[in-house]
């Protein structure tokens, strides 16, 4: 059997695949809070919560009003969406003309207090929830199972990503936003509605976390503690592939999901901690990260 | 006969928010209400009390809490202490300001070991006999190439080591492990590793929702499918209800107790029930126990003096609910037989919470170190 | 005045936080009129026409554009009515090109320049059109905020020093620009320290000293007031 | 009254209202463990500091670093095995402590100092999960477990600090130390270059300032105060353990500066107190702690920006200015 | 008055943005003790032959010296140290320190008051009096006490000028400084300009012809990146290709 760096090629491969499924949630979550810091200036603490939101909201449709997977993946983003205008209507949009560091620090809280109740309502120990059922089951790929949910977690998450990038960047839409985070006054001047922008922007962002938790629910218990144990690494990938740039938001998600998997195999211990190594020497090199732009 | 300050107080210190809320967390609290009312609510002619607090699972606060409550809530007694490391440092603590601790929610065999104290116990289960009931009845079984999925810390290096010198003592082999950090989240390259190792037990010396977590995981990836058995170190009821019998059927593990084996505890635990809303487990029952235990050996050193009742916890049998025949070693190991169970299929289970088959009994003098092999000065 | 004018400020009171800067200041321009505000540094040019934008939100008074109140408009629907806005510092915005500088404010109407027609009048921006905004040299940037309102059709330009740091070939081309806008029947409000590039442009003058208007005369009594320009403004 | 004259008059009442609220203060503090447990005062004077030296940074420097967990629970660690290991002497261990901190926050200060705003913070945060992470594996550490049983032994060979008023007037003198260090440097040639460069960046290297070594000189000193804190608390609790230098550690000394006030030289002292209040007196409640601290920090950022400290500054700032 | 010692000269200097030439092969040199513009249409290269001078951009090719030293690959805060400093284009100043305050951050520089973070801050007061006569000198003494955000743009520039002059620099490198002044203040600093002109030396890039006329010995153009003319005023102001590039038709 051959091998590479010394690891049978098939277990290699296997790795790699599932690097890159892991690496489809990292995109997802990063690109929804590249897309609210790359266009409201706001570093979103509580994208981890709505992320943890999403999922809950899923299972809470199917314990409580029979709602399954298919239905979920659209009703439960709208509702984290609909949670996310409200916040940022009635506290983020104070913050906008002050420091960026108010709204982490908002954003922080909210993350505490949204961590804090749902652990007291459900516990810490994370509820049972299933795939669908066209999706159970699993491939032989010859050199690993694959289960056809992840595989659809791949392809969900390209779809999303690519739709939400091209939104972005092949829009007016991307450049009022840019610029409003610039100058949000000015481009109000120049006849943009830039309050009810910046809102649906929150919004979209939020809904982003609440789909890629929805995906996520099947796939790890749905507990009240899933979004704080990924949000910090989620940070060290938008900042890697350049705070607000969606693209580089994107492509270092799935990038550094692999990197992840590859050290689970050669450095186990270290899996938990490689993004970080990546992205201090990725920001002593190019401060602006992979993809930004040097101001 | 008289009890310091007019009230025995027994604070009960754990994880009430945390990956461990379930495991223990409030509802221990209410056990050890029980075991006071069940007691009479005095001792002594005074009152008993129950403080609790939440340690986060940080020794630091843990240690803060214990102090305060020592130095200025006149609490005599600490119990439960989820989580090595918080268990380690207040009994630390204790052993320093000669106050007695019952541990029943932490696992690691140091408490009556190299770290041991004269007014320590510990009263549920402990590394060793989780790794004498699960690794050894499953080498018995057949299952004797093991792999490891260990979280990257002291407690899980101990539960692998142990399980790893059990499992070749039974003439099994360790072709590997790996340690993942803690909270790990995704499993899938741990378990895919484990699978091209060639084991046919993958044993998880990890706990909480990182178990819960690659139980599912390895379901959704065929592991068990393709003949390899999943053996869960530390987990109990509590985590099993969460994770749901379709994901958790034919999950090996050891506990200590189970509401189900007698009527007793048929009645124990449906007096829990309805005071918390879930059944009771080795935890809970066995802070319940502590509790009772403590009581009575109050009642009788006619005092809540530490050296007495210490003295007393030492010699006194346990025989309660959650223990028959229990004795307390030297270095303040509580003795006492252990189960090992295989979570049934959905369809195999009556009622919500009927979840175990029990496959074995490891007796008590089997499943714990003899005192004289922990490594406890006290012994000496 | 004869008929009402297209904008009237009357008693236009307007404050930075604490701090009194315009105390009920006049002005009326008609339709098609092009109409400069001198002052000294700190007169409270540049604050008038913050003011008349709404960017500057606490004022008080009266402000109609087309008898229509501007006062109780949220900001974004002042450009709306027409009016166009070439901030003082400029306002390019960094994570923006050139060409999407260009671009970004939306139309208000039709009628405004194409982008050809704009690349032709200021080339450098043609040259420079996919590089960072920010990049332009100053006065590059200059001509990019005024080409930025040409675009959209603004009827009603409220320029704030657009001949500041521009080479003379520039200045004396934007003057034929404001001369070409005027004929198409724009209205242009323009605050300008440099005298000779107004006089060419100006139909009227008003004269600013401590948040109030202090004199307003045509265009062609400029010389006949030359005595107060000097006492007021010091040239 | 000139502009000129009214300000030169506001100075010496000003401060003769602050020599008299820093005396009534001190005097309190020097009661305090008569009154309330000495152990919880000796944690909040540990974490105040931690706190101002925190304020250091982010308040005259303008940079928000989301690792200072790293000197804090670093130098605790030093300290720890310091004096547990090796037997030295508290005080000497608690400055080897500081000196272990400063270096690592040369060494943090000189790869994260080139970087701004956010990404300074992220640099700090990923540098500080590494020395996390270092923690973890290292055996000096014992991991999870953390360096337990400190002995606090004999301050300078002869004051016993197994007794808790010894040991709280040692730590309150740290603090007070640390404390006017702080005010100090704040307060000096240094800090109004500090302050210069913190307004814009590039204006000060134009006229001449290495500002990368004014803005690491303050890091380094952040870095050791924050150590001394850190120190001390282990000498105060008898352990070091992994929660001092996780970034929830980071977070919460955002959390006390926030609450009380960045950039006014008391808030975060006061900050901490009231944390720790909570925290301390929740502990016991049915109410979810995480909660309440949420609570406080989005009623801080949308009510009291500038923090208590800074608000009741700006009120009496107001009524002065209200009265002349 | 004028040495024709040069204090500083360029030669070949180069400046590429990522393809695109911003400054192409210029070579300058001022001389010591004059009064020096650079002049020439938008986008001609002129802030950026500044950014280079003062090391704010580091040159693709070319070499700078200083007063006989090669400062090519120095710092910018070491070249400020060796008493070259500049003023911005866009205004640059402290905004919420006070105007007085901003002066003083100058003059801390020199005076060894920078590093000691161990002495009060009356240990500045020393200050004081030296900034107060600049600050007079611009004309902002009734502002010295208010925070510089507040000031209006010119009264800006004004400031950042007594804070270039703090340093008592040798050679000065002023950006447009009357760019969005007034006229009584344009005269103003033209006067202040030529008064500390007596001692030392200044590059200015001015768009404003009659300061430079009035103050300016000699002027070099620049005009796509390259100098187009080198000069005396009269000189360079009839070179058609001058008049057509940069002063228009319009001009005298
Ligand atoms: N952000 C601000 N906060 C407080 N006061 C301000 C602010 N901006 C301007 N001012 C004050 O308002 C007054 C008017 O300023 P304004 O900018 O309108 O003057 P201007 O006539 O445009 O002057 P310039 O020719 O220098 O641009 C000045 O006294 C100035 O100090
Ligand atoms: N950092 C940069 N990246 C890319 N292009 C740049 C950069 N800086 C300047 N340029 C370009 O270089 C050219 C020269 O710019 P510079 O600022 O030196 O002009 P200038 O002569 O000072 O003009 P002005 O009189 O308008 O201030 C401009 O076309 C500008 O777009
Ligand atoms: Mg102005
Ligand atoms: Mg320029």
């Amino acid at each position: 059997m051959s091998t590479i760096f010394g690891i049978p090629a098939p277990a290699f491969y296997g790795q790699l695949l599932i690097g890159l499924i892991n690496g489809s949630f990292y995109a997802l979550l990063s690109l929804g809070l590249a897309v609210i810091f790359g266009l409201l200036r706001v570093i979103n603490f509580a994208h981890g919560a709505q992320y943890m939101l999403g999922a809950f909201a899923a299972y809470l449709l199917l314990g409580y009003a029979g709602i399954g997977y298919w239905p979920s993946l659209i009703l439960a983003p709208l509702i984290v969406g609909v949670t996310a205008v409200v916040i940022e209507r009635t506290m983020l949009s104070r913050l906008y003309n002050l420091d960026p560091l108010y709204g982490l620090l908002l954003t922080f809280g909210l993350a505490l207090i949204l961590e804090g109740v749902f652990r007291y309502w459900f516990g810490a120990a994370g509820q049972p929830y299933s795939p669908p059922s066209q999706l159970t089951g699993a491939v032989n790929l010859g050199f690993m199972f694959m289960p056809i949910y992840r595989g659809w977690v791949v392809v969900a998450s390209l779809i999303i990503c690519l739709s939400t990038w091209l939104l972005i960047e092949k829009t007016r839409l991307g450049a009022y936003l840019r610029a409003a985070t610039e100058n949000a006054t000015l481009v109000q001047a120049f006849g943009v509605n830039v309050p009810r922008l910046l809102t649906l922007t929150y919004g979209l962002g939020a809904a982003l976390a609440a789909v890629a938790g929805v995906l996520a629910a099947p796939i790890y218990q749905v507990s009240p503690l899933m979004g704080s144990n990924l949000i910090i690494i989620v940070f060290a990938v938008v900042v890697v592939g350049g705070m607000g740039s969606i693209l580089g938001a994107i492509v270092t998600g799935y990038m550094l999901g692999v990197l992840e998997g590859l050290t689970k195999v050669f450095y186990p211990e270290a899996s938990s901690i490689v993004i970080f190594v990546i992205m201090a020497i990725v920001l002593l090199i190019r401060p602006a990260g992979l993809f930004g732009r040097e101001e | 006969q008289q009890a310091s300050d007019n009230v025995v107080k027994i604070g009960i210190l754990n994880d009430q928010s945390g990956v461990y809320a379930d495991f223990g967390g409030k509802s221990s609290v209410e056990a050890a209400r029980m075991a006071v009312q069940d007691f009479g609510g005095k001792v002594l002619g005074v009152p008993v009390e129950i403080v609790n607090a939440d340690h986060q699972n940080k020794p630091d606060v843990a240690s803060s809490v214990a102090r305060q409550w020592y130095d200025t809530e006149k609490v005599d007694a600490i119990m439960e202490l989820t989580t090595s490391s918080v268990a380690l440092a207040v009994q630390g603590l204790s052993k320093e300001k000669k106050k007695i601790t019952m541990t029943t929610g932490a696992a690691t065999t140091d408490l009556t070991g190299k770290q041991c104290s004269p007014y320590g116990f510990h009263w549920a289960y402990d590394t060793h006999a989780l790794a004498v009931g699960t690794g050894g009845a499953l080498v018995e079984n057949g299952g004797n190439k093991w792999f490891f999925l260990t979280a990257d810390y002291a407690f899980g290096y101990s539960l692998e080591n142990e399980t790893s010198k059990f499992v070749k003592s039974k003439g099994g082999q360790v072709l590997g492990s790996v340690r993942h950090p803690l909270s790990a989240n995704d499993f899938s390259s741990f378990l895919l590793q484990a699978q091209s190792s060639g084991a046919n037990v993958i044993g998880m010396a990890n706990a909480g929702l990182d178990t819960a977590n690659a139980i599912k995981q390895a379901a959704e990836f065929g592991v068990t499918q393709g003949g390899t058995r999943l053996a869960a170190l530390l987990f109990t009821l509590a985590e099993v209800k969460g994770l749901g019998l379709k994901a958790a059927q034919g999950l090996t593990l050891t506990e200590g107790w189970y509401w189900d084996q007698s009527d007793e505890n048929r009645a124990f635990a449906k007096k829990f029930m309805e005071k918390t809303g879930r059944m009771p487990n080795m935890i809970h029952t066995g802070t319940y126990s502590a509790v009772t235990q403590y009581l009575k050996a109050v009642q009788k050193a006619g005092t809540d003096a530490t050296e007495p009742v210490a003295k007393l916890l030492h010699e006194m049998p346990v025989e309660d609910v959650f223990a028959k025949n229990g004795k307390v070693l030297p270095n303040g190991r509580m003795v006492y037989d252990m189960y090992l169970f295989q979570v049934k299929k959905p369809e195999e289970s009556k009622s919500e919470w009927d979840m175990y088959k029990q496959l074995s009994k490891v007796p008590g003098d089997t499943a714990y170190l003899k005192a004289a092999e922990s490594g406890c000065q006290l012994t000496q | 005045m004869s008929n009402t004018p297209l904008l009237e400020v009357r008693g236009l009171n307007a404050w930075y936080g604490e701090s009194h800067v315009l105390h009920g200041v006049d002005l009326d321009i008609q339709e098609g009129e092009t109409v400069t505000l001198l002052g000294r540094n700190g007169a409270g040019k540049t604050t008038t026409l913050r003011a008349i934008m709404g960017i500057l939100r606490r004022r008080e008074g009266v402000l109609r554009l087309r008898g229509q109140d501007l006062l109780g408009l949220p900001l974004h629907r002042v450009a709306q009515t027409g009016l166009g806005y070439v901030p003082e510092e400029r306002g390019i915005f960094a994570s923006l090109s050139v060409a999407e500088n260009l671009m970004l404010p939306p139309k208000v109407a039709e009628n405004g320049m194409s982008v050809e027609e704009i690349y032709q009048l200021f080339p450098n921006l043609h040259e420079r059109r996919t590089s960072q905004g920010t990049k332009l040299s100053g006065g590059e940037q200059q001509m990019l905020a005024i080409a930025r309102i040409l675009r959209t059709g603004a009827t009603v330009l409220l320029l704030d020093e657009p001949t500041e740091g521009l080479a003379p070939v520039i200045v004396q081309r934007i003057g034929d620009v404001l001369v070409a806008l005027k004929k198409r029947g724009m209205t242009i409000l323009l605050v300008e320290q440099n005298f000779r590039f107004a006089r060419k442009v100006a139909d009227r003058f008003y004269l600013m000293e401590d948040g109030r208007m202090v004199n307003s005369f045509p265009g062609h009594q400029l010389d006949a007031n030359m005595d107060q320009l000097h006492e007021v403004l010091g040239v | 009254m000139t502009v000129e004259t009214q300000y030169l008059s506001a100075q010496p009442k000003l401060r003769a209202t602050t020599t008299v609220l820093g005396a009534i203060a001190i005097a309190a503090l020097l009661v305090a463990p008569f009154v309330v447990y000495p152990i919880f005062l000796m944690s909040v004077l540990c974490f105040a500091l931690f706190a101002c030296a925190f304020n250091l940074l982010i308040g005259y420097v303008g940079l928000l670093s989301f690792g200072h967990a790293t000197f804090f629970g670093g130098a605790a660690y030093f300290t720890a095995h310091a004096v547990k290991v090796w037997g030295w002497e508290p005080l000497s261990g608690i400055l080897l402590g500081a000196a272990g901190a400063a270096a690592l926050g040369f060494v943090v200060g000189f790869l994260a100092i080139r970087r701004q705003g956010i990404y300074f913070a992220m640099i700090t945060l990923a540098l500080g999960q590494m020395f996390a992470f270092i923690c973890l594996q290292v055996p000096f550490t014992h991991g999870e477990d953390g360096i337990q049983g400190v002995p606090r032994g004999h301050l300078l060979g002869f004051i016993d600090l197994n007794e808790p008023l010894a040991m709280y007037y040692v730590t309150l003198a740290i603090f007070l130390f640390g404390f006017f260090a702080i005010w100090r440097i704040v307060n000096s040639p240094f800090g109004n270059i500090l302050k210069a460069i913190r307004e814009n960046e590039r204006r000060a290297v134009s006229l001449g300032y290495r500002v990368d070594r004014y803005k690491l000189g303050a890091f380094v000193m952040s870095a050791a105060l924050a150590g001394l804190a850190g120190g001390t608390k282990a000498i105060v609790f008898q352990f070091a353990t992994l929660t001092d230098v996780q970034w929830q550690m980071s977070g919460e000394v955002i959390l006390m500066t926030l609450l009380g006030g960045i950039g006014t030289l008391v808030g975060p002292a006061i900050g901490a107190g009231l944390v720790l209040a909570l925290q301390n007196y929740l502990a016991a409640s049915d109410f979810p702690v995480t909660v309440l601290i949420g609570i406080i920090f989005v009623v801080c950022v949308l009510l009291f920006r500038r923090g208590i400290a800074g608000e009741v500054m700006e009120f009496f700032k107001t009524r002065f200015n209200r009265s002349t | 008055m004028a040495s024709t010692q040069p204090i500083l000269s360029a030669t070949g200097l180069t400046m590429e943005f990522r393809g695109f030439v911003a400054v192409k092969n210029v070579t300058l040199s001022v001389d010591e003790g004059t009064i020096h513009a650079l002049i020439g249409p938008n986008g001609a290269g002129k802030t950026t032959v500044f950014n280079l001078l003062t090391k704010f951009l580091t040159p693709t090719r070319g070499q700078i010296v200083y007063r006989g030293a090669d400062i090519t690959a120095m710092k910018p805060a070491e070249v400020a140290r060796l008493g070259l400093v500049r003023s911005f284009q866009i205004s640059a100043v402290f905004p919420h320190l006070t105007v007085l305050d901003n002066v003083r951050i100058a003059l801390q520089r020199p005076s060894n008051l920078a590093t000691q973070f161990w002495r009060p801050l009356s240990a500045l007061s020393g200050l004081d009096d030296r900034a107060m006569e600049l600050i007079e000198a611009v004309g902002l003494r009734a502002y010295a006490h208010l925070p510089a955000v507040e000031l209006s743009y010119g009264r800006k520039r004004a400031l950042e000028i007594a804070t270039t002059l703090a340093l008592d620099p040798a050679m000065l490198l002023l950006d447009e400084p009357m760019a969005g002044m007034g006229h009584e203040d344009i005269g103003r600093i033209s006067d202040l300009i030529r008064r500390i002109a007596q001692n030392r030396t200044v590059l200015m890039v001015e768009h404003n012809l009659n300061v430079v006329s009035d103050l300016c010995d000699r002027v070099t153009v620049l005009a796509r990146g390259e100098i187009l003319a080198d000069g005396s005023y009269d000189a360079v102001s009839a070179d058609p290709r001058v008049r057509e590039a940069y002063m228009g038709t319009e001009h005298e």
